[in-house]
């Protein structure tokens, strides 16, 4: 069988595997799958620029916040149902992408880093500033009555579990399938080697602005999508903490796979949910984390497994 | 016909005139070897001919077209392909992808294809970090030639080679003979007399003397800048 | 999961500020869990009730990020209300168990800690939330889950209708009120030029508007409204935009920062300054000893609940500082340096109180009688001033979720906060923005 | 307050808030331009620092002035011993790879950072100034019968903050005369310039880097030291100074030192007096905004070497 056959198999089986948690899950697990669906699928496009094409960016929170006050806003202020909204949020992270990626992509390494957490502040900021309709750090809170779509009820854990679901897996097949086509090799070719790559033809440049704008469409979507099935809206979304989040998943998970970002998603979620139980120092376990894993397991969990057992994994 | 032209193309590092005003042509299907001492600007030239670094004046013609506006990548599509002093090679990826994306196209036999010419036609999915220093060149020249370019430029490719290496590498080149032109920087002058079907010599970033391997050996000045005196 | 954070901290050295009265619950845990409930004499006092099951409910609490410090202090009054509680024979004969989780002061967690409760640790109601932008974060989920939650907040966002019918805000009084009651004895006492120093985000936004609009009515004006970034360090370069002819300073600064908000204005006026009229968050849990707050004396702060314990004390509020272990002067009993947030912790002893007299109104059995316990606490409205209400009488609006009640005003004396005045209920009442018994469960 | 003391109150405090800001982010600089790798970590060490300052300065119960002396020393050398010591233990071990170490220093951000909370606590902790007397400013004024000097109600500073610019002023004075003259200096220069280089003339970079690292942990938390009498230790307080430094260390270019506190008073200064003018959160955006701009068009800054 074919690699890429072998990887479409694991994409379905995995894709499946949490169609059937849905009803086999308690309503709580089920409810904090349905967040990690959303929170993953934002690792996803996290991913894209940092695992695929070797960008490691710290401002990313502002694509996800983009998405959420495009969506929120759009709702809000504009009347709009669910989603037209949704189609205007990732409008607005994308906008936003191809503003950043111009700018940000004159720089290279630190300085890119640098630039990109920038302008994540600014965005915050500028969140803060508009006060009058983001409300600013305290956010606004999407009614209810407004959460429907095609007369189904968004806030029904099991529809907000299918929807979740639905944004997940088709995030997961774009991302799979762009890495199996020449577009996603490139990426790699990229992150392996730019200068050589330059070298071979192909336009560094677009294919580095064209990561970043599917790197933060994505993340847009997960942003939007998390205001719409969560209910809230708010500039805390846009805070340092909403960039080093994804960064903390995709290298857990395994950096440059596919599945790891939900892997790292999944792992982080129920680490700081089981040991908030009996230490309010989470944070410290996801310093420690982040820190032995950068020093011991570079390419994460999924990134291990590749290389030892399953080097065809995508 | 010319393949390749350069008229007046000069680089100047601050104060320092690495490259000056320097008129160079390529006839088509031969094998141009550049030599000259280090530092005489060779590789800054070709980083000027294929684009990786900018001139500070001057113009490259490619098969009759004014290229010096162009970014590297439109040149390599244009038919050149360009391989490093340094090896750049994808380390961590496999003999089959550095081919595939050299030939821009996943295809098993072309790759077998391209890597046998170099002899190099062990398991496709071998990490090429893993080869040999020798083979890794090897590799890197298999690349070049896998997207059978117009003009092959060679920044010192037979540096670190082994003898028996380097004989290899000169069948090599004399196959590609009339298919591909070749810009060939080179320090050892057995390859440069046994290939090149023409020499230039660069010195302090001006063109000292250009002819066949003969004529350019035996001009005073070059002896006197390069070769050394001949003492019978 | 139960709450027991502090007890199994890894460094094993016990956290400087942790000062937990080993409490009752952790013992009715351990009990619970290892089948020692029938030993223990608590039995006796619970056969009665027809599931001996106890009451859970889930607290949400800030244990770290920008809340803590509250978090730390409303943690303490949770435990010392649930141990009231309990030995006057808990809720419907069942003992009261508190389910401690922390959201970090963070909006996402803070929507995923309501559905824990909600899911797994079957919690029958969520309470605790202080910090606005959690309780925005959190009151989605709480609605969709149908837990109800009574949050502790202070915010107006529960009476402006912006939330759910299953969110309720009976044991603490929100800004809009608090604010409004505070115009009259400002313009009656202090002056009517009035200059407002806020925090440029959405909680200084509520004191500006309402406050603006009530000192209007009392035919006072605001002469500037000076808005300060929320990350904001050093102030001194604020104040030169206070207009010469102001009467009344009135700031409510909140954050790590504030400390050195008070200093700086206290450097900046030196020996002549104007009224000085003060909101006690911006010295919630410091203590009014501390170097560089001399100048305070004499100005004027509004007091949730009088930190100081006044002449007039009742015995109402002596038994609360009993319970707490807080001493007369508002600090910690065992550390005099741990000053409470006195002005905000009493609405956590309320809140329980308020669900205890709900939860018996409506004879609430589990969690199938929440509606009830919604109505049945939407049925109430005068509180009298009790040992369940310490802070003062208060009337609960059912239509808007909101409690309304006494505000204190009190002036700086020799380092002590003496009372001067006390508003009516009436005072803080405001015309309805929301009707929320009309809304479906 | 007419506008001429305004303009006065707003350079003053600019000028104390840019004295501790060049200090904190010339320990940045130091650790990028030697070593070529950022610490996100650098804001937590400026927080021990005030948190370290706020637990000696409570254990010593005599006058603060000496409370504030011991903190002075201790703070700054136990900053740097925590630097050293995760330099060893931490990025060592990564050979300085840029990108591993701003992951890596960002996991030892939330380690500092809930240590913090776990020992020092949630609140916000003053510490008494050495001394701090009321100084209040005089004001020229042209009026009918030539000059005359009044004092405007409200201009005034204090001696501890005049204290605090005089105090990082000869810090850096010191300093820069540590780097050019000292043998020390020469060898970081060294390693700065070329670290093979370096290495061949028997500089034992390893040990160079742990003693930068513990040196700009040390100057930051000496800032803190410095400010934490006029802001309070609070666990939360290291990510504005992190924020700041990236501005300042940006802008004047990365490495260069001379920049690093030209940029100081400039983001310092212009902090004070923007307020003056635009709304502050405005102002923010539009700093954080050039930033990025400079960054992106003219990478080296102001004064750093064009990188080939």
């Amino acid at each position: 069988m074919s690699p890429s056959a072998r990887s479409f198999l694991l994409h379905l089986g995995v894709i499946a595997g949490l169609f059937v948690l849905c009803f086999t899950l308690s309503d709580y697990h089920q409810g904090n799958l349905a967040r990690i669906m959303v929170l993953a699928t934002y690792a996803i496009g996290y991913n894209v620029l940092f695992g695929y094409t070797g960008l490691l960016s710290l401002g990313h929170a502002m694509f996800f916040a983009a998405g959420m006050y495009g969506l929120g806003l759009a709702m809000q202020y504009g009347g709009m149902s669910p989603v037209p909204a949704f189609a205007v949020g990732i409008l607005t992270a994308a906008v936003l992408s191809v503003v950043v990626g111009v700018l940000a992509l004159r720089t290279i390494g630190v300085a890119f880093m640098i630039v990109t957490l920038m302008f994540a502040q600014s965005v915050f900021l500028i969140i803060l500033y508009f006060g009058t309709w983001t409300r600013g750090d305290e956010g606004f809170v999407i009614p209810q009555a407004a959460r429907q779509v095609l007369g189904m009820d968004l806030t029904d854990p099991l529809i907000r579990y299918l929807a979740a679901l639905l944004l997940f897996s088709s995030a997961l097949l774009i991302t799979a399938r762009m890495m199996q086509v020449r577009f996603g090799r490139v990426l790699i070719a990229v992150r392996e080697n730019e200068e050589r790559t330059q070298m071979l033809g192909y336009d560094v440049f677009r294919h580095k602005f064209l990561a970043v704008l599917i790197s933060g469409s994505i993340s847009g979507a997960a942003g939007a999508a998390y205001g719409l099935l969560f209910g809230y809206v708010g500039a805390t979304f846009a805070s340092v903490q909403y960039s080093i989040f994804p960064l903390l998943w995709v290298l857990l998970g395994g950096a440059g796979t596919t599945i790891g970002p939900l892997v790292g998603a999944v792992f982080m979620f129920y680490l700081i949910d089981y040991s908030s139980g009996f230490t309010n120092a989470y944070m410290l376990i996801a310093g420690l984390a982040l820190v032995l894993l950068v020093l011991f397991a570079r390419a994460g969990i999924m990134g291990e497994v590749r290389r030892r057992w399953a080097p065809w994994l995508p | 016909m010319m393949l390749l032209e350069t008229k007046l193309l000069t680089k100047i590092y601050g104060g320092l005139t690495a490259v000056e005003a320097v008129d160079f042509s390529l006839r088509q299907g031969l094998v141009h070897a550049l030599i000259g001492p280090n530092g005489a600007g060779k590789s800054t030239f070709v980083g000027m001919v294929s684009g990786r670094t900018p001139a500070t004046s001057g113009e490259v013609w490619f098969d009759g077209q004014n290229i010096s506006a162009w970014p590297a990548h439109k040149r390599m599509r244009l038919g050149m392909a360009y391989t490093f002093q340094i090896t750049a090679i994808y380390a961590r990826l496999s003999l089959f992808e550095n081919i595939a994306l050299a030939q821009g196209m996943r295809d098993q036999d072309a790759a077998l294809d391209a890597l046998g010419r170099v002899g190099l036609d062990e398991r496709l999915d071998q990490l090429a970090g893993d080869l040999s220093y020798g083979h890794q060149r090897l590799l890197e020249f298999a690349m070049g030639v896998a997207q059978s370019p117009r003009l092959l430029i060679l920044d010192e490719p037979t540096q670190g080679l082994s003898e028996s290496e380097i004989a290899g590498f000169n069948t090599l080149i004399r196959s590609l003979a009339g298919e591909t032109t070749i810009l060939l920087i080179e320090h050892n002058m057995d390859v440069v007399m046994s290939l090149a079907d023409e020499v230039t010599v660069l010195q302090q970033g001006r063109v000292l003397s250009s002819g066949t391997p003969e004529t350019v050996s035996a001009d005073p000045l070059v002896q006197d800048a390069y070769l050394g005196r001949e003492t019978c | 999961m139960e709450r027991g954070p502090n007890q199994m901290l890894p460094t094993g050295r016990v956290e400087m500020t942790q000062k937990l009265i080993t409490s009752r619950r952790s013992l009715l845990k351990g009990a619970a869990a290892g089948g020692l409930l029938t030993a223990s004499p608590l039995v006796s006092r619970f056969a009665s009730a027809q599931s001996s099951a106890p009451i859970k409910i889930g607290f949400q609490q800030h244990s770290t990020g920008i809340g803590a410090a509250y978090g730390r202090w409303y943690g303490r009054t949770t435990d010392a209300a649930t141990k009231a509680i309990n030995d006057a024979g808990g809720i419907n004969g069942r003992p009261v168990e508190i389910i401690a989780e922390d959201d970090g002061t963070d909006p996402k967690r803070g929507a995923e800690v309501v559905e824990k409760f909600a899911n797994q640790h079957g919690a029958d109601v969520a309470f605790g939330t202080l910090f606005s932008h959690v309780v925005y974060g959190s009151a989605p989920a709480a609605g969709e889950q149908k837990i109800p939650y009574f949050v502790v907040s202070e915010g107006h966002h529960v009476a402006s209708g912006k939330l759910n019918r299953y969110t309720l805000q009976p044991g603490i009084t929100d800004v809009k009120s608090q604010v409004q009651a505070m115009a009259p004895y400002v313009s009656e006492n202090l002056g009517k030029k009035v200059t407002m120093i806020f925090p440029d985000f959405a909680f200084g936004h509520d004191h500006r508007d309402f406050f603006t609009a009530a000192i209007a009515a009392q035919g006072g004006e605001v002469l500037e409204h000076i808005a300060i970034p929320p990350t904001e360090t050093s102030f001194t370069k604020y104040f030169p935009k206070i207009p010469r002819d102001t009467e009344v300073l009135y700031h409510v600064m909140v954050g790590p920062a504030v400390l050195t908000f008070v200093k700086e204005l206290g450097e900046f006026f030196g020996p002549s300054s104007p009224e000085i009229f003060g909101f006690i968050d911006s010295l919630e849990a410091v203590d009014l000893g501390s170097p560089g707050l001399e100048f305070l004396e004499g100005t004027y702060f509004w007091e949730g609940n009088p930190r100081y314990a006044q002449p007039d004390q009742t015995s109402f509020d002596r038994n609360f500082r009993a319970a707490v272990g807080v001493d007369d002067n508002g600090a910690s009993v065992s550390d005099p340096s741990d000053v409470s947030t006195y002005s905000h912790m009493f609405g956590c002893w309320e809140t329980l109180h308020v669900i205890k007299a709900g939860m018996e109104a409506a004879d609430y059995q589990g969690p199938q009688d929440r509606q009830k316990l919604i109505e049945a606490v939407e049925a109430m409205s005068d509180m009298a001033e009790s040992d369940a209400h310490p802070q003062g009488p208060k009337v609960f609006n059912g239509k808007t979720h909101q409690v309304f009640g006494r505000q204190y005003i009190s002036r700086v004396e020799n380092g002590k906060l003496t009372r001067v005045h006390s508003t009516s209920v009436e005072d803080t009442l405001y015309p309805d923005e929301v009707d929320y018994t009309t809304m479906a469960f | 307050m007419e506008f001429g003391p305004h303009l006065l109150l707003a350079t003053l405090e600019g000028a104390v808030g840019a004295a501790v800001l060049a200090l904190t982010a010339l320990g940045l600089s130091l650790v990028f331009g030697v070593m070529r790798v950022v610490n996100v970590a650098h804001g937590e060490f400026y927080m021990l620092g005030a948190v370290v300052a706020w637990f000696v300065a409570s254990a010593m119960s005599a006058h603060p002035a000496f409370g504030f002396m011991a903190a002075v020393l201790i703070a700054p050398a136990m900053a740097g011993l925590v630097a050293i010591l995760a330099d060893r233990l931490v990025l060592k071990r990564l050979h300085y790879d840029p990108e591993a170490t701003i992951v890596a220093t960002i996991g030892i951000l939330y380690i500092m950072q809930q240590t913090a909370l776990m020992t020092f606590g949630p609140e916000a902790r003053p510490v008494a100034p050495p001394f701090n007397t009321r100084i209040p400013l005089p004001w020229l004024e042209y009026g009918e019968n030539g000059f005359n000097l009044f004092y405007p109600w409200g201009l005034s500073t204090t001696s501890y903050k005049l204290f605090v610019i005089a105090a990082a002023a000869v810090i850096l004075v010191s300093f820069a005369l540590f780097l050019s003259r000292s043998r020390f200096g020469l060898i970081m220069r060294a390693t700065q310039l070329d670290r093979e280089t370096a290495l061949t003339f028997g500089i034992p970079v390893e040990r160079v880097y742990s003693l930068v690292f513990g040196l700009g942990a040390a100057l930051a938390a000496f800032a803190a030291v410095l400010i934490v009498p006029i802001q309070q230790a609070h666990y939360l307080m290291g990510a504005d100074p992190l924020l700041l430094s990236f501005i300042v260390v940006i802008i004047g270019g990365l490495g260069s030192l001379r920049g690093t506190v030209v940029a100081a008073l400039l983001i310092g200064m212009s902090d004070g007096i923007i307020s003056v003018f635009f709304s502050p959160t405005l102002a923010k955006i539009l700093a954080t905004l050039l930033v990025a701009l400079v960054l992106v068009f003219r990478p080296q800054g102001l004064y750093g070497k064009k990188r080939a």
